[in-house]
């Protein structure tokens, strides 16, 4: 008991550390410094519909590199964690239940669905809200409700790496190529701008979210993976 | 400095659950329930950084609409908080991955979830 | 002023959610638990005009998030089971 | 140039493409990963080259094409460039040290490696903080990643121990971060920086927050319990990795972001760096797991780091210096150490006596040992000194004094480790396996070691002037050590004849007499070294590594020059006295007292260097600020080496345990080194009065006459023949420190011609005697006895050597004991006198003790065959005799040249020398007359008794008259156990260890402390996290709540 | 080259006369201590006899090099002891060679002898030899102690070390002595002195019931002939230098005589009262009140 007043105690010292930040706090009424320059200078400079991604994929374009290289560490680690048999044993019974036969039903429905759904989200995710992540944690989600439905099917792995790995170093290409080509390290003006508004509009951004999308999607559903099929290791 | 402000609130509400996470990885003993502590830590977090990009009664980041094309400073909202908190978002869930994994391994080693049972590393 | 309601009524359902995750006794409710406020979050998102961090919240933080958790609870459980 | 964004590039790259490699091509990947780290190193080291030879401009990098605030943009500055080339290095070095582990785990180990790298890497260079948040969030996944390259209980824990430290860090980080995008708008650190002092208490905060997340992740003492988990579990190459990485980047990272905080947060950064330093040094007393040792003294060297940033407004732009020096030293010593223990595998420090089965190994971890700690020729050495320096200039003696202590503590456990492995038996461990991709790197980086230190004193403005030959031709005997002895011995001796051939001229003053002490001494002793058979490894690099030091003491024209060879000469002797069999206990407190000693005259030479305008031993003679204080610190400091009385504990073991011909050396020439640093001391301050009156020579005075009666006193209950003669040094140097502080002409003329003296009859007695003990294997003299009859040439030199010491008329030792009876009347100093007097007639008793013991009384049964001395050690002996007989009888020879140098300091009250008659102002004494009257009288009183006497009949040994019985054995009636017991009786309570026990009671002291210190660390990863909150929480207070 | 041989000559006249005094002494003194003990005691020439009679022995053994020169180290130390004091004050002829050396030297002389007997007693290989040795050097040195600072506050009285001046000093009326003009030294070193002497209660060393002769056990003939010769002389020549230190010198060999035959009367005295002290006794107590009178000596002397 006296251990949990001891935490209270340094939790309130941390509250009141925090309090100055919370009370100098109070909304500003137009954007300012960095913002402000995004906003009315992102059309002509990106040429990207939704400003989050111009920001996430260009302007700070080394920091999504940098997440994605996370996620890539994250699945690598846990790739090293769980020693993953290759071979499909037979006693891999289904993390959860017997699929039932409405959720067999249900998913040969949904999953085609949703995985077009994520491939929208990340194809337009210089126009549209949603991202390269979003999209490939949806498509994530499919690939999971497909192992849930039918458990005994087998991904293969080596597919799962093989994309991870092209896309991740295409990316890094591309971002090359912004040396080569245009101003810097990932500057999107190596592709065609097109026409605002379009599909095929804000030079690199698309493609590059084409890349993350499958990047990201095929590191968690690796994960989700390694999770279902790794063995007890003792 | 108005108290009833959506981002006001929504600033004290995430500061709550950031607080709340903080006392449940301190206090719980269950190494899962750190990780949900962690992971309710992360989402105060998000929402704070959210909080703070908010600019009242404007429209999102997204250029969709013509009128919105022209000085746009003054009709969207503040877009660089909400690409930060897009990376906080996935680096939550590889941390949270990771820890989750490494509470699995530990279960392997002594079938406890007790953090106070693993102390083999001391003084 | 109607979006005010419904922020203190997000904030305060989330603030319960947050506090069954940490002190409920049984793991399932906790991580549902868990699970609710970053769904509760995503919908503030979009009151706060942010569309993309709640699409992103919603499918990775509740979404993927809750999944891997229920995945490793189950391992564990079966681990236990085992033994 | 290679744009330095292509190390990014290339890592990532690499990283990506290692997925497609599949289950097979393992070592293709290792091939590419190693290549690609290599690559990575070569564009770090290229700047670097650019940078610090043609000195180029700093290179910004932009991202995204757009100019900073608004893009992400990377530094290659010239700091970047050193610390992007540590780590690219650390990582090529440590793959390939990793290799075979690596291959084992598969493309998933390459990509985490690579990733951690990666991290680091942009870490120093990005300008950008949240970007710094994502790649110091990486690098910590990665790290996460790499302890569990071997998976065991341990490992998991320690695991997730750093995934929950690490998780909060940087959650607060990012909370920081956020507020402050929140309050400027913009995420540069460059407008940060222009920016920083905003109004708003908020912004404040937000920097806080940013700042000790920052100091977190430098694992700062309390909160650090999760650092020291990974590097003790870990896999010593991941940890090597760790230690030299993640640290040096971390660092760096401080480093950068400095400028933002308060100067009063400054101050409890270095409050803070101090507290880790000492505490983390003291815990470490108490560890036994090398890993978790080397993590904890690792966690200490960025502890110290973080005081030098924190103190950086005092240091100003020597910062930078310091801190590198330092930082370098860490880097690669640690990396090194951990490789080894990679190597040897061993959980307890004790075990570490295998490493003797790889010579090299050895080598380098001695030399790994001496880079941490800042011993000459190595970086750190410069970096201290500067930072002592520094913060004596601006009076900041707290911070020096916590300084020194840490870095003596940290000498405890090392020296203590380095021991064991040198002595300690390991004859039934099974030797380790090496290969050579785990020695390459341990091999390169102590190399290194020598190059970056050459580089450092290269640049340093003092340390160009040192002379560093004589160490280089001490460095340069370690290549030929596989020569034989006699091949070796010829060589040294050449050396030292000319080096001091070529130094003669130029020596002027005392310099000349110190230095005949010390090379025509080392010489004469060196000639005993023939005696030796076989290659005698390791002897003459450490020789003449202390003869170098002592040669350097004489040519010093600098404070730091002189210190320079009072830390080489400290290194070579310890190495010296180690060689001992059972020496490590003893060798231990000799270098412990020799640090301590060091650091007390490091922080004189700091003092006396305030407001000076160069380094010279000049300034030593005009010092501006507290000058008390120097010449005690000095004095303390020089005390240590001559073993005054409270400090002498270390010496009697030391010498007792050494070698044949080491004794001598050591204590006979070494010695007198602090003999002549007090000289040098003397002269240049003369004397200081403590509060106004109290005379600190008149102590010192005192301390002399006590240590010479004490050292004399315990010489006489010794039943170890060495450690007599070894308590008599400490005695005769007690004498030499009384005749100094006399300040008179007669009585340095005394202490000066003492030292010479003592120099010729304690090398002469200490050869004899190892002479001896060398043929009859112990050094218990009750156990020997009667040896006159086998051993009659040593017999010869002892007796010379005892009527020497003890004064006798007709030899030179009466000279002294004449000059010094002037002088204490001329100084008036009787009560000190009289003790010292007594000193001289206690001399007595223990030289009877030696000779009676050793040679007369009844010879074993065991010794009956023992042969003489080898001739070898016979040589020197009698080369001593010849000039003591020539000094005994024309003892004007010795006096007048000394005369001669002292008259300029101290001109009245000299002796007037008529031909060998010398007049004082009380008495007179002529030398030569009396030699050949008691000559004369010895040959016609023996003339007289061979006329009476020649029919002698010569009488076997037990034919004596023991009441009509005939003794057996030889060991009931050879009177020489407890040979004073009565005496003991009488006095004993004088003699009892108490200052060994105050000594021993302060270790324990220490001991203690660091044990109740460390059960912090309770093993609960919970309580790291609260240890975590708290330690925010109070610094927060100190911080902003206006304590 | 003249005046050195007759410096010889006259050391040598003087060397004679000195011994045979020592040897009517010592005769003369252990007559008088049976006397007061109502026995007939010894013939007063009796030690001539016994010297004759060791030189005489026909049966010779040594024991070693060290065991046959230890004899020669002591006599050389008794005789040069002697041959350094100046024993006759103002005259020529009987300074000897005290030119060589002054107070320092001689005190330091002492010892010339006795390491030398040491020596020799040690090589004998007899325990008993070995111990009286221990014994005698451990009770030296507490002797010596008192004896020093004594002779420290007589040199610091008279500003000289040179046993001429000091003498010269004390020459006129009898209070010019250093007994009274320095009272203190001259307590401590008398008090001193008994140790130098050997008499009863420090003769430990020689201590005839417990260990034969002390350190001389082994020695007989020729060899023990050299040692009584020189227990002959080397008495004498301390007796010698008290006087000169304390008692004014002696300008006739009259004045000699009857001064140090009482010098040693006072050994004598103090001997016959006093049963024999153990080691560790007397040197706990010279470490007691002679310390302390020697060290009031000096505090006098610096001080007044």
């Amino acid at each position: 008991m006296l251990r949990n007043s001891l935490i209270l105690l340094v939790l309130l010292g941390f509250a009141a550390a925090v309090f100055p930040l919370v009370h100098s706090y109070e909304a500003k009424d137009t954007l300012t410094g960095v913002a402000e320059h995004y906003a009315n200078y992102g059309k002509e400079e990106v040429g990207a519909a939704n400003l989050v991604s111009a920001v996430v994929v260009t302007y700070r374009g080394f920091d999504t590199l940098g997440e994605v290289t996370i996620l890539f560490l994250a699945s690598a680690v846990i790739g090293l964690f769980l020693k993953v048999s290759e071979t499909h044993t037979k006693d891999s019974r289904s993390v959860f239940f017997k699929s039932t036969e409405i959720l067999v039903t249900a998913s040969r429905l949904l999953v085609p669905m949703i995985m077009l759904l994520g491939a929208y989200i990340f194809i337009n995710g210089h126009l549209t809200p949603g991202g390269g992540f979003q999209g490939g944690a949806v498509i994530a989600s499919a690939f999971a409700l497909l192992l849930l439905s039918r458990p005994q099917k087998q991904f293969s792995h080596k597919l799962i790496s093989v994309i991870e790995s092209i896309s991740g170093i295409t990316f890094v290409f591309i971002g090359l190529l912004g040396i080569l080509l245009a101003g810097g390290f990932l500057d999107n003006h190596i592709f065609a701008m097109g026409k605002f508004g379009t599909l095929l509009s804000a030079g690199a951004i698309p493609i590059i979210y084409i890349l993350i999308g499958l990047k990201v999607g095929s590191e968690l559903t690796g994960i989700v993976r390694n999770l279902k099929e790794s063995q007890k290791v003792g | 400095m108005q108290l009833f402000s959506i981002e006001y609130i929504s600033l004290v509400v995430g500061f709550l659950i950031l607080l709340i996470g903080i006392w449940g990885i301190l206090t719980r003993k269950n190494i899962l329930k750190m990780v949900i502590g962690f992971s309710l830590f992360d989402t105060g977090t998000h929402i704070i950084i959210v909080a703070l990009g908010y600019v009242r009664n404007k429209t999102a980041p997204i250029l969709d609409q013509a009128n919105l094309q022209t000085n746009t400073a003054q009709k969207i909202v503040d877009p660089v908080p909400q690409a930060l908190v897009l990376t906080a978002i996935v680096i939550g869930l590889g941390v949270t991955a990771l820890m989750l994994v490494y509470a699995m391994k530990l279960h392997n080693e002594k079938k406890t979830l007790n953090i106070e049972k693993y102390n083999d590393l001391k003084w | 002023m109607i979006l005010l309601l419904i922020t203190i009524v997000l904030g305060v359902v989330m603030l319960i959610a947050a506090l069954i995750a940490v002190y409920n006794k049984d793991m399932k409710t906790a991580i549902i638990a868990a699970g609710l406020t970053s769904l509760f979050a995503s919908v503030l998102y979009v009151l706060l005009a942010a569309p993309d961090v709640a699409l992103t919240e919603a499918s990775i933080g509740s979404g993927l998030t809750t999944l891997i958790f229920f995945y490793v609870y189950n391992k564990i459980r079966r681990n236990n089971a085992q033994e | 140039m290679v744009a330095p964004i292509y190390i990014i590039a290339t890592l990532l790259g690499v990283a990506f493409a290692l997925g497609l490699f599949g289950k097979k091509m393992n070592s293709m990947a290792g091939l590419l990963s190693v290549v690609a780290l290599g690559f990575a190193s070569f564009i770090s080291l290229e700047w670097l080259a650019g940078f610090w030879l043609y000195d180029r401009a700093a290179e910004y990098i932009y991202t995204a094409g757009f100019k900073p605030p608004f893009s992400i943009n990377l530094l290659m500055g010239k700091d970047e460039a050193l610390f992007t080339s540590l780590i690219n290095i650390a990582g090529f070095f440590g793959t390939v040290y990793l290799w075979d582990k690596l291959k084992k785990i598969g493309s998933n180990g390459y990509v985490t490696l690579m990733g951690m790298i990666l991290g680091l890497n942009v870490i120093i260079m990005t300008r950008d903080l949240f970007n710094l948040f994502v790649f110091l969030e990486i690098s910590s996944i990665a790290t996460a990643g790499l302890i569990i390259f071997s998976q065991n209980l341990k490992t998991i824990a320690a695991g997730f121990k750093y995934m929950l430290a690490t998780g909060i860090i940087s959650g607060i980080l990012l909370l920081g971060i956020i507020f402050m995008y929140y309050f400027t708008g913009t995420l540069n650190i460059d407008d940060f920086l222009a920016v920083h002092s905003l109004a708003v208490k908020g912004f404040g905060v937000a920097v806080f927050f940013v700042l000790i997340s920052i100091v977190l992740e430098l694992k700062p003492f309390p909160a650090n319990g999760w650092g020291l988990d990974v590097y003790e579990s870990a896999d010593s190459g991941i940890a090597a990795m760790i230690s030299a990485g993640t640290a040096t980047a971390s660092f760096f990272v401080m480093y950068k972001l400095l400028p933002l905080g308060t100067p009063q947060f400054h101050m409890v950064l270095a409050g803070i760096g101090l507290a880790t330093f000492i505490g983390s040094n003291l815990m470490g007393l108490k560890q036994t797991n090398p890993n978790r040792l080397l993590g904890y003294s690792s966690i200490g060297q960025v502890g110290l780091l973080v005081t030098i940033l924190g103190l950086s407004e005092f240091l100003g732009e020597r910062t930078t210096f310091i801190a590198y020096s330092i930082l370098i030293s860490h880097f690669l010593a640690k990396a090194g150490l951990f490789w080894i223990s990679g190597i040897v595998k061993r959980s307890e420090i004790k075990e570490w006596a295998v490493l003797r089965n790889n010579r090299l190994l050895l080598i380098l971890f001695g030399v790994f040992i001496f880079t941490l700690i800042g011993f000459p020729p190595f970086p750190s050495f410069f970096g201290k000194w500067d930072l002592v320096l520094n913060m004596a200039s601006n009076n900041q003696y707290f911070w020096i004094v916590g300084i020194l202590i840490g870095s003596l503590l940290e000498g405890v456990y090392l020296f203590r480790w380095l021991g064991y492995a040198l002595k300690l038996d390991n004859a039934e461990m099974p030797a380790f396996e090496v290969k050579w991709n785990k020695v390459l790197p341990i091999a390169v980086f102590g190399a290194a070691t020598f190059v970056v230190g050459y580089f450092v004193s290269s640049i340093h403005p003092y340390a160009k002037i040192i002379n560093y030959i004589p160490l280089a031709v001490a460095l340069a005997f370690v290549l030929i050590d596989f020569l034989p002895v006699y091949v070796k011995n010829t060589l040294a001796i050449l050396a030292m004849a000319y080096y001091y051939y070529y130094l003669y001229p130029t020596l002027s003053s005392f310099g000349a007499v110190f230095g005949a002490i010390f090379m025509v001494g080392g010489i004469v002793t060196l000639i005993a070294g023939y005696a030796f058979k076989g290659q005698r490894r390791g002897f003459y690099p450490f020789a003449l590594m202390m003869f170098a030091g002592l040669i350097g003491l004489i040519e010093a024209k600098t404070t730091l020059g002189f210190f320079y060879a009072w830390e080489v000469m400290t290194v070579g002797s310890y190495f010296l006295i180690i060689r001992g069999k059972k020496s490590m206990p003893h060798a231990l407190s000799y270098m412990l007292f020799s640090m301590g000693g060091a650091y007390l005259m490091l922080a004189g030479f700091a003092i006396a260097s305030v407001g000076q305008f160069n380094l010279d031993m000049s300034t030593l003679s005009h010092v501006l600020v507290h000058p008390t204080w120097v010449f005690i610190l000095l004095a303390v400091g020089f005390l240590t080496k001559t073993a005054s009385l409270g400090l002498h504990i270390w010496l009697p073991g030391a010498h007792a345990e050494a070698e044949t011909d080491v004794s001598p050396m050591v204590s006979a020439i070494l010695l007198k080194a602090g003999v002549f640093g007090l000289v040098t001391l003397f002269l240049a301050m003369g004397d200081q009065l403590i509060g106004g009156d109290v005379s600190v020579i008149y102590l010192l005075g005192w301390l002399g006459a006590i240590t010479a009666v004490m050292g004399n006193l315990m010489a006489a209950f010794q039943e170890d023949a060495k450690r007599l003669l070894a308590y008599s040094s400490v005695g005769v140097l007690g004498y030499i420190l009384f005749g100094l502080s006399l300040m008179s002409h007669l009585g340095w003329l005394s202490a000066v011609s003492i030292s010479v003296t003592h120099f010729m009859f304690k090398s002469l007695l200490f050869l004899a005697i190892g002479g001896v003990v060398w043929r009859v294997k112990t050094k218990e003299m009750y156990r020997m006895g009667g040896l006159i009859k086998r051993m009659p040439f040593s017999f010869f030199s002892v007796l010379i050597g005892i009527i020497v010491l003890a004064g006798l008329p007709p030899l030179s030792g009466f000279s002294g004991k004449w000059i010094f009876y002037n002088a204490v009347m001329a100084k008036e100093w009787y009560l000190q006198g009289a003790l010292i007097f007594f000193s001289g007639m206690i001399a007595f008793l223990y030289t009877f003790r030696l000779i009676h013991s050793v040679f007369l009384g009844q010879l074993k049964d065991e010794h009956r065959e023992v042969k003489e001395a080898p001739f070898w050690i016979l040589v020197p002996q009698y080369m001593i005799i010849g000039v003591l007989l020539y000094f005994s009888a024309i003892p004007n020879s010795l006096l007048k040249p000394i005369g001669k140098i002292i008259s300029p300091y101290f001109p009245t009250g000299g002796l007037e020398w008529t031909g060998q008659h010398a007049v004082s102002t009380y008495g007179y004494w002529n030398g030569l007359v009396i030699f050949y009257i008691v000559i004369a009288i010895f040959v016609t009183v023996l003339v007289w008794l061979i006329i009476n006497n020649r029919k002698a009949q010569k009488v076997k040994q037990f034919n004596i008259v023991f009441a009509a019985e005939r003794p057996f054995k030889p060991e009931t009636s050879h009177y020489a156990y407890n040979f004073y017991a009565h005496y003991r009786k009488a006095i004993g309570i004088l003699v009892e260890p108490k200052i060994t026990g105050w000594w021993e009671g302060v270790a324990e002291w220490a001991h203690a402390m660091g044990d109740k210190f460390r059960k912090i660390y309770n093993g609960n990863g919970q309580s790291y996290l609260i240890h975590i909150m708290a330690f925010i929480v109070i610094i927060y207070l100190i911080s902003f709540g206006g304590f | 080259m003249g005046t050195i041989v007759t410096k010889i000559l006259y050391a040598l006249l003087t060397l004679f006369i000195v011994t045979n005094y020592g040897l009517i002494l010592s005769g003369v003194v252990r007559k008088i201590g049976a006397r007061v003990g109502r026995r007939h005691g010894i013939r007063f020439y009796q030690p001539y006899i016994d010297l004759i009679k060791n030189y005489t022995f026909r049966t010779r053994i040594t024991h070693g090099i060290m065991y046959y020169i230890g004899p020669v180290f002591r006599l050389t130390g008794g005789i040069g002891l002697l041959l350094f004091l100046p024993v006759i004050y103002g005259s020529p002829v009987f300074d000897n060679f005290s030119f060589a050396g002054d107070l320092t030297f001689v005190l330091y002389f002492q010892f010339f002898g006795v390491l030398g007997m040491a020596l020799g007693a040690g090589e004998s290989g007899h325990p008993y030899s070995a111990l009286g040795v221990s014994r005698g050097l451990a009770q030296t040195t507490a002797m010596e102690l008192p004896l020093t600072l004594g002779v420290l506050a007589l040199a610091v009285q008279y500003h000289t070390l040179n046993i001429h001046e000091i003498v010269a000093a004390q020459q006129g009326s009898i209070l010019h002595w250093t007994l009274f003009t320095n009272p203190l030294a001259a307590i401590a070193m008398m008090l001193s002195f008994l140790a130098m002497m050997g008499r009863s209660p420090f003769d430990v060393v020689l201590a005839p019931q417990e260990i034969p002769i002390g350190p001389p056990t082994e020695y007989h003939s020729a060899l023990l002939g050299v040692l009584q010769l020189n227990r002959a002389i080397f008495p004498a020549a301390k007796l010698i230098l008290f006087m000169n230190l304390l008692f004014g010198g002696a300008t006739n060999w009259g004045e000699l005589v009857i001064k140090t035959f009482f010098i040693y009367m006072w050994s004598v005295f103090v001997g016959i009262a006093y049963p024999r002290f153990r080691v560790d006794q007397s040197v706990r107590w010279y470490f007691g009140i002679p310390l302390l009178i020697g060290v009031a000596a000096i505090l006098v002397v610096k001080y007044f």
